[in-house]
């Protein structure tokens, strides 16, 4: 819900993953993680929720 | 002083050589809302408006502003020094703002500009601001200027005022400021007595048009008696506790101080504050004088309406503009409030 | 034209944790430019906002007296942001300091009077400066007895120990030390809160004025015994604590009725402040 | 909805002088046109205060928050639903209340009738059954009342109150309507860059006056996530970031529980359509869980309770 949320603000999909891995799956750690920098590396710098100084007068 | 008239037809011309020397601001149109902003030509202007959403006070005294800055850099000489934030501030004209939010900036600087501490971003932007006001020929029904010591071409805090006429506005300065203003204007063209005439009938026909609510007697009220009366529970039980009432209001002044780090580097950035918030008042022991809402909600009408008129010899803090009433979620009326103290019955004095 | 919210830059020159629970530490400040330290002229009883970049202004009261050069001391609770962050910094570090603020203690319209100061706990540090400025040789003369109540929970947890003894050992000071208990064997002061300890060692009122800063409590307590013992409203002297963010009286937050505590107080008369609503 | 008024008076006057609440809790007819307040009685000779009309937009449960006297209270629909909400979440129990149960025809919409006026000041506004006559100098104009419902009343579909102790009318017939996600799917169709400036669009106007917060009974949290210091969550500016952040997260804190009553759009004094987050929660809520807030009590909202079978497609 929440990443429903977040992509329909906006968010790129793709920019938000999520997994459950237990300590002991370790090969699916590897891929997850792959694939999450995979996905994000392909979307290029976030620009959206980044806030460098506060746009204000 | 001068009073000179400009044709609507010649609108542009006197725009034009405004922004010559001047930064334009006047009502424009933004979404559903007017609002001040930029206006490059007469048709950026949202005539005839009744008023603006948000009240005038953000030129002076934007709802976020950055009043410092600071390095943390450990490598920096000057790390953990708070530093004032450069800015500038240009010549500005705000064109067909409402008498009321003059009357109103007026009432601001009591707080901002006083002997002794002056706000030096509310001053500086005062000094450097001509404000050239456009007179209500048809004020709203919510509006009760006239109750409150403005009026619908209240000429306070203006330097220039605008009265409409029908392919003109008669302009009429007021201060050295608007005088030369005027002076240096394209557009305009000699007044003659027949046009003065006709103001002053638009004038007096707006001024009939609007209701009286009697405030004489709030000064004479007994403040601690008027603090502990019944009425405020009954006021207060609608209040959500929102901050659209002092938002809105061209006379609430109140701010926050917050510092905001981004990686290292930060800011110390002042934001509207409002007194209906509960942290407004909240001590870092976890104890808040005002912790119920009656306090807060009484806090705010007793400031208006009973604090500043004791502490400053002047005022109501209100200019009878009728935001509060368009914009209150749940219809809390300052014109029954206003009714409610000055009727109550105290013993005589302020102070005892 | 000043800015009168950019703060004086100061270096922590010392670090002293007051009080066995370590919540309450002194901090030493000097000013980064001695014009600075000229332009920061103050009376016993006013405060300043303490502002560390980054996390923000605190209001604390000044603990050292304008008759001590060279440096500035305030002594800090530990309770929120910026006095958190304040405790964990070292000496050396930049801050700034922001003020002198609000009013003072009337001591000029005091002179020729007994001074009666009742003091609970971490607020005894306004009172601090008034005792050393009281003290100060060409000062002491112009005033009459000078009696002081202060308090606080235990023996560990009260401020400025050092000088509490030697004040003990004056005879131009009459100090009455409490504490609400102590287990400790060898304490050789009064046990008792402030209120019953006031009522007990009973101050004069001729021709006295009594100054009075604590926790709510100890005040609301204390208030009636001064009273019984023939203190008026107008004699009796408090200083006030309340959220606080401007210190200038323009930010709106800290009024009781008509009065800004940061900029027509903090310290008042009961008189006064029977007059006004009780939103403290 | 004015031949409520009567009976509304009738019964709180009845539970007043039998002693069977201590206070009712209604709205009285507003100062201006298109509002109302509300309003609390607790003696019977000050019932006639109390007034009903199609400008009681405000949610009244937001007034029940953690009261300990008995209440009579006026409730349509959403408020209802949403009492039902405050009975599982603990705010209210159901012992204290007597629901003075209001079938609902929907509310008008204040903020677009003024926006169509453009500047024009109503004076009077009387809604029959199909129009709304809006009166002011000079001007008679009329609207068509379906089509300036409050957004959200134009799209619900439980009118009747869902729990009451006595009704003040027959029960009114529900909405049958195709598709009440329309608004929430046409951005759902944009791309994620259009999105994005859609919400910078909306959002621009925000004063974080919380209005929209407040005017929500769900939001009853003592110290609210915008207002902690510690840690600090958010900046108070105006900042952009910092005004997405709040209405996002204030959205998704109402996740599973939002009746989309309409208040907190109602009660934005900018106009910004902040039900468009809420809805798309609701929408979600509706798809992946079959559930809608506040119908059945003793039932806790989805995000409040692990089921095993709880979606999970997005867990990779």
């Amino acid at each position: 819900m929440m990443k429903g949320l977040l992509e329909y603000m906006g968010t790129e999909p793709g920019r938000l993953h999520f997994s459950w891995i237990s300590s002991a799956e370790s090969t699916k750690f590897v891929e997850v993680a792959n694939t999450v920098a995979e996905e994000v590396k392909a979307l290029g710098p976030a620009k959206h929720f980044i806030k460098e100084k506060a746009e204000v007068a | 002083m001068t009073s000179v008239i400009i044709a609507k037809s010649k609108l542009n011309d006197f725009l034009a050589s405004l922004k010559s020397g001047y930064q334009v601001l006047g009502p424009v149109r933004q979404g559903d809302m007017i609002a001040f902003g930029p206006v490059n030509k007469a048709e950026d202007l949202a005539l005839p408006y009744s008023n603006t959403r948000l009240s005038i006070k953000s030129v002076f005294f934007p709802q976020s502003e950055r009043m410092f800055g600071y390095s943390l850099d450990k490598e920096d000489a000057d790390a953990g020094i708070i530093k004032e934030t450069p800015k500038e501030y240009p010549n500005r004209v705000v064109l067909g703002l409402r008498p009321c939010d003059a009357k109103a900036v007026t009432l601001v600087d009591v707080n901002m500009d006083n002997p002794q501490f002056q706000d030096p971003w509310w001053v500086k932007r005062r000094e450097t601001t001509t404000l050239i006001g456009l007179g209500c020929e048809h004020p709203c029904s919510t509006c009760f200027c006239t109750s409150m010591g403005s009026g619908p071409f209240d000429e306070t805090g203006l330097d220039v005022l605008l009265t409409e006429l029908p392919d003109a506005y008669l302009a009429k300065s007021l201060t050295p400021k608007g005088d030369q203003l005027l002076k240096q204007a394209k557009g305009t063209d000699a007044a003659s007595p027949a046009n003065e005439k006709t103001a002053a009938e638009i004038k007096t026909k707006a001024e009939q048009t609007l209701p009286q609510l009697d405030t004489a007697k709030l000064k004479d009220k007994n403040m601690m008696e008027l603090f502990n009366a019944r009425f405020w529970e009954r006021v207060q039980f609608a209040c959500i506790n929102c901050g659209a009432c002092t938002f809105l209001c061209p006379t609430c002044w109140c701010f926050d101080i917050q510092d905001e780090v981004s990686k290292k580097a930060g800011d110390r950035i002042r934001n509207w504050d409002s007194c209906m918030f509960p942290l407004f008042t909240l001590h870092g022991t976890g104890h808040n004088p005002r912790d119920h809402k009656v306090q807060r909600v009484r806090q705010r009408f007793m400031h208006k309406l009973k604090y500043y008129i004791d502490k400053y010899g002047d005022g109501p803090a209100c200019v009878g503009c009728g935001r509060c009433v368009q914009a209150c979620p749940v219809n809390i009326d300052i014109r029954n409030v206003i009714t409610l103290m000055n009727e109550y019955q105290t013993s005589a004095g302020t102070k005892a | 034209m000043g800015n009168p919210y950019l703060p004086y830059p100061v270096r922590i020159d010392e670090i002293i944790t007051e009080t066995e629970d370590k919540n309450l530490k002194t901090f030493k400040f000097v000013f980064l430019n001695p014009a600075d330290e000229q332009a920061f002229k103050y009376e016993p009883g006013q405060f300043a906002e303490l502002s560390i970049a980054g996390k923000g202004e605190i209001p604390i009261g000044i603990a050292s007296s304008p008759t001590e050069t060279g440096f500035l001391k305030f002594t800090v609770n530990k309770v929120g942001l910026v006095t958190s962050h304040l405790h964990n910094m070292s000496v050396g570090d930049v801050m700034g300091v922001r003020g002198p603020l609000g009013n003072w203690y009337p001591l000029k319209e005091l002179e020729g009077k007994n001074i009666v100061i009742v003091g609970g706990g971490f607020a005894f540090t306004t009172l601090r400066s008034t005792i050393v400025y009281l003290l100060q040789p060409e000062n002491r003369s112009r005033f009459g007895d000078i009696t002081v109540i202060y308090g606080a929970r235990t023996p560990g947890m009260l401020l400025y120990k050092d000088e509490l003894a030697a004040w003990e050992q004056r005879s131009d000071i009459h100090m009455h030390i409490t504490v609400d208990r102590a287990d400790d064997p060898t304490w050789k002061y009064n046990v008792g809160f402030v209120p019953a300890i006031t009522e007990q060692k009973a101050p004069s009122a001729e021709n006295a004025v009594a100054i009075v800063c604590g926790p709510p409590i100890m005040i609301k307590f204390t208030q009636p015994v001064l009273e019984k013992v023939g203190f008026t409203p107008d004699t009796i002297i408090m200083s006030l604590e309340m959220r606080m963010k401007c210190g200038i009286g323009i930010c709106g937050r800290c009024n009781l009725g008509t009065e800004y505590v940061c900029k027509d107080g903090p310290v008042f008369t009961l008189a006064q402040l029977n007059n006004l609503p009780k939103e403290y | 909805m004015l031949e409520y008024v009567g009976k509304i008076r009738d019964i709180a006057r009845r539970l007043l002088s039998e002693n069977k609440v201590d206070v009712v809790i209604g709205f009285r007819q507003g100062t201006i046109p298109m509002m109302s307040e509300p309003a609390v009685v607790s003696r019977p000779e000050d019932v006639d205060e109390l007034y009903w009309d199609y400008n009681c937009g405000i949610n009244l449960t937001n007034y029940l928050t953690k009261r300990t006297d008995r209440i009579g209270v006026v409730a349509k629909g959403c408020d209802s639903r949403n009492i039902v909400t405050h009975i599982v979440e603990n705010q209210i129990k159901r012992e204290q209340l007597y629901i003075i149960g209001v079938p609902c025809h929907g509310m008008i919409d204040r903020s677009r009738i003024l926006a169509a006026l453009d500047g024009q000041e109503p004076t009077a506004v009387v809604v029959n059954d199909t129009e709304i006559v809006v009166t002011g100098p000079g001007f008679e104009r009329k609207f068509n009342r379906q089509e300036y419902l409050q957004n959200n009343c134009a799209t619900c579909i439980h009118r009747n109150p869902v729990v009451y102790d006595e009704l003040v009318a027959e029960k009114v017939e529900e909405q049958k309507l195709d598709d009440r996600y329309a608004d929430v799917k046409k951005i759902e169709a944009m791309s994620p860059d259009e999105k994005w400036a859609f919400f910078d669009k909306i959002l621009a106007p925000c004063l974080r006056c919380y209005a929209c917060r407040n005017a929500c009974p769900l939001c009853y949290c003592p110290t609210c996530f915008v207002d902690e210091s510690r840690p600090q969550w958010l900046g108070k500016s105006i900042d952009p970031t910092d005004v997405r952040t709040f209405h996002f997260l204030r959205a998704y804190h109402c996740a599973g529980r939002c009746t989309d009553c309409g208040a907190c759009e109602r009660a934005c004094p900018v106009n910004i359509p902040v039900r468009l987050l809420t809805k798309k929660l609701n929408m979600d809520v509706e798809d992946l869980y079959g559930f809608e807030p506040g119908m059945v009590p003793d039932v806790r909202p989805p995000l409040d309770v692990y089921r095993p079978d709880d979606p999970g497609g997005f867990i990779k």
